[in-house]
């Protein structure tokens, strides 16, 4: 039973107003795609989680999708700050942007107890930090044993997870390799599971080596097939962060009217991540491609 | 912290005169402090550069494991971040964030973290948090990333960081990391595999936490830099150590790797 | 730095009397041939450790070495009993044998909680249950957020884990396909570390597949490279598992003597797994090859 | 349990004359519970069989987790167990222990989990620790496994095993994964996935569990099995269903595929 379906309805079917939603990846697999689709369907009151809200968050709220933010980490990595997020956090520019902060671990193990339905996750964090103090979600509990003190957070359990993979076949099984983040545990946790994936792949490859699938169909709503979708982040093996565009970001970021023109230009004024591809242009996506390195096999063995 | 917001990145040359920039003064002392070797911690910015330094200088044997979840990377050129594709391949290992924090850092493998601050106080607390009121900041700051976690779980903790009035401050505007308490028998007490910042190093000098008191103490002054101009960058009057030294310079090697290999564009150096 | 060592060398060095050892693998990759050595070594009072107890640890706690055994399931996986630890837990004999006693998934969070120095895991398991009222280290605890009943196991940290892989480099760096049971919580949670591997193979090739690597050389503190190490039990895509063994071990493990006169057959008169090997002729291993199936290969790409 | 422990495997033809044996019965009556599909938690011993027939039977699209960590198993030969690396061979997804107890079953996504049974009482608490006194047992069993965590976090539990005297029993030795508590209101206010038992297939009969005393009901007999039969074999008088009907025999199709695909050797069936 096929599950691939275009962006736009996947978009259109999978994430609602209102609704909590999770485009993860650290660095690796960020589906900028989505979050375009998701700001050209005009969604509103988002509440977007990630561990690193990374540019495509800044463009997201810089274009009004989101009531409030769920993060670790706010930054442009390597390069600067977020000012679409910044404005509205310091400022209340153009309205205010409720947040709700914890460290990397933090995330990720809320991440990790919604996938499991445990109640709460024990960190050993947050001792003597300011962090609990304002986000009550935070909270001490001592080991049944012997009284040791940990910090519990909440599980997350996004409405959305959308993650992107390298492959995966027609049924939503997804094959990542490369940094992993917290992608398997986001889409564990959440309600309704989007997989992005460079190639949609006969089922055979994925059976292949299914010590590499990261994300089983069983969980998956809906496959979109969109290369180039994490661009400027990259996806190991099919191309390169485009560094540039995080450098440039920061001052189109900086100037609401020159973000605007980057949306209208990049976003609203295309109709999909086709028309974005083809916009940037071949040689880009050249200048991107990286060599070969080849993985090597190894046998599962025929036991029949 | 990104590189620009440590306050990294400058005149490579010019400063003083004397041939390195304070940026490449603070990459260099940093990297000596590994010279034990053990399991690093890099996360991001300014920590990539300082380790690949140690690597090729004084701590050939330094274990990396990176935050994004990679050991034993092999880069083929500069990581532009900690999640660059070429950490990744040729690397030993890779694996997901939770194994990396719970099983890494968390379960004590970890022998150096690094954090960098926006503010710290004499006891090595540190906020990367805000600038004025949390609810309605001056200046949003990155927020703890893995920071709280590595002041933590890391059993060192070395601190990068520019300094000035603004970020050696009396009083953090938000503490996102812990660091000594200035009691050290409730630091003995706190049963964290961390003991708080062994070292902070910064554009000026390096400091060093007193046995006794906790307090953070000047050690060594870098080359040019006098007494008066590091009591103009903080908040408060510094202890100093008796046998006060000053960092030896730059090596010329220590300055080729950096420019040639480790920051060719001069982003953070 | 090669951590590569004999089995001999290695057991003499990392498993000692009264040690807690934990020999892993999910019916997969169990390690009798250092379950042998360990025998042969006439270690004593070890607390082994494993969610499965498997014909290994019949035949170990057959032969005296341990004094205590935590697990979650104990049986010949679709045959039968382990009858020489059923003669020890029903009627003392030769003597008796401390049990501690877990389900499956309270073993696994036990060695999550050891790998992650955290006091405690909390799990939905053991409600209603009489498990916890025969095994005390199991306590209720409730949620911070809501009072949500869990119950909390206790870490487990195996002075030494030993875990086999299809390949690892001199350093340590280990590689599975295929199930993975518990291993690398197991790994990590254990103070000392022994790989055993089919194949010490070059850096280059666990090099050029990271995501495969499911133990870092960081952890181990030795490699013992010992083809059909885990005879009769098996290795994805080097050998299948023994049947026949597993079934002739029924009427083994029922008689002491008979279980004596294996043991100094195949154990106690041997000098080593290479040895077993040749004595088990090669007509027993062309019959447990499997065909080929070739993972196919994935392209991480060369980032210069 | 293991298959011998659950005291499968038998005459396979003579018995009762009836051209199946009474193993055979009680898989073909279990795999027919299975026609709603979904997802299914696979665990060692009958279960495997009963899932695969279930499969090429009423149930194309079951889809089956193996505890193992298998997702999506296409096997190439009739597994020998749980672990069998066919299972892997083929497969859509492999994940670890940890992964497959916390993401799949106490996540929910199972809909039906199988429990084997040493001893059964009429709420459907089971026991497959010991035989006896725990501490001094007459006869030491398998222990949990994942059955406690099936039991409390699979939607639907459908039980399979032989009955008598000694299995059907007014009380426990051991409860090592709880039933029905006998009180309904009691037991919505747990709060678990699992709802119970929902279904008791033996070698002579089907039960269901009463709407409102949550107490296991005789629902149908197999062909050949009388009530007094059933009565002899259990060590409560049951309550029967009104209507009590006759499981259908088995097919000629479902007897070919247990003898030539599922089980040619005859070990559980």
């Amino acid at each position: 039973m096929s599950k691939v379906a275009t962006m736009k309805d996947a978009v259109a079917d999978l994430v609602r107003d209102g609704d909590t939603v999770a485009i993860e990846g650290f660095t690796h697999l960020i589906c900028f795609a989505a979050g375009h689709e998701i700001i050209r369907q005009k969604r509103r009151d988002l509440t977007l989680c990630r561990m690193t809200p990374d540019v495509i968050y800044d463009q997201m709220i810089g274009a009004g999708v989101a009531a409030k933010l769920v993060f670790s980490w706010l930054g442009n990595p390597g390069v600067g700050s977020l000012h679409a997020i910044r404005r509205r956090v310091e400022n209340a520019d153009p309205g205010p942007l409720e947040i709700e902060e914890y460290s990397h671990f933090g995330m990720v193990c809320r991440y990790v107890a919604g996938a499991s339905n445990l109640p709460f996750f024990p960190i050993r964090s947050y001792y003597e930090s300011d962090i609990p103090t304002v986000n009550p979600r935070i909270v001490p509990i001592a080991s049944p044993y012997d009284g040791t003190e940990v910090y519990a957070v909440p599980p997350l359990n996004p409405d959305v997870a959308i993650v992107h993979a390298q492959r995966a076949d027609a049924g939503g099984n997804a094959q990542i390799w490369g940094l992993l983040g917290c992608q398997k545990e986001a889409a564990f946790a959440a309600k309704r599971v989007l997989v992005v994936c460079e190639e949609v792949v006969q089922e055979s490859v994925v059976r292949a080596d299914p010590n590499r699938t990261v994300i089983p169909g069983l969980i998956v709503d809906a496959v979109v097939e969109e290369p180039f979708a994490c661009h400027p982040s990259y996806a190991q093996g099919y191309y390169d962060r485009d560094n540039r565009f995080y450098l440039d970001w920061e001052a189109t970021s900086r100037d609401p009217e020159a973000l605007a023109a980057w949306l209208k230009e990049w976003v609203f004024g295309l109709e999909s991540h086709r028309d974005y591809v083809e916009k940037m242009g071949a040689e880009r996506w050249d200048s991107l491609r990286p060599g070969d390195a080849p993985s090597g096999q190894v046998n599962y063995g025929e036991y029949a | 912290m990104t590189a620009n917001e440590d306050g990294a990145g400058g005149n490579r040359t010019g400063e003083r005169g004397l041939g390195w920039s304070k940026s490449e003064m603070m990459i260099v002392a940093s990297a000596r402090q590994l010279a034990d070797g053990g399991v690093c911690f890099v996360g991001i910015g300014l920590p990539n550069i300082v380790c690949n330094l140690a690597k090729r200088t004084v701590a050939p044997q330094l274990d990396l494991v990176y935050e994004s979840g990679v050991f034993g990377a092999s880069p083929r050129r500069l990581p532009l971040s900690i999640g660059d594709p070429t950490l990744v391949s040729g690397s030993t290992a890779v694996c997901s964030m939770f194994e990396l924090f719970a099983f890494y850092l968390q379960a004590g493998l970890v022998d150096v973290g690094f954090l960098g601050a926006a503010q710290i106080d004499r006891f090595g607390n540190i906020n990367t948090t805000v600038i004025g009121d949390y609810v309605r900041p001056k200046v949003r700051l990155p927020g703890s990333g893995g920071a709280c976690e590595i002041a933590i779980n890391a059993k060192k903790v070395f601190v990068i960081m520019r300094q000035g009035r603004r970020s050696f401050v009396e009083k953090l505007d938000f503490r996102t990391s812990p660091g000594h308490s200035g009691d050290r028998e409730h630091d003995r007490r706190r049963g964290w595999w961390g003991s708080g910042p062994t070292v902070v190093v910064t554009d000026l000098a390096e400091y060093r936490f007193d046995e006794a008191t906790a307090e953070m103490t000047l050690a060594r002054l870098h080359p040019g830099v006098t007494l008066d101009e590091v009591r103009e960058n903080m908040a408060w009057e510094p202890t100093v150590v008796p046998d006060l030294a000053e960092t030896p310079p730059p090596t010329d090697e220590e300055l080729r790797l950096i420019r040639e290999e480790l920051d060719p564009q001069g982003v953070a150096s």
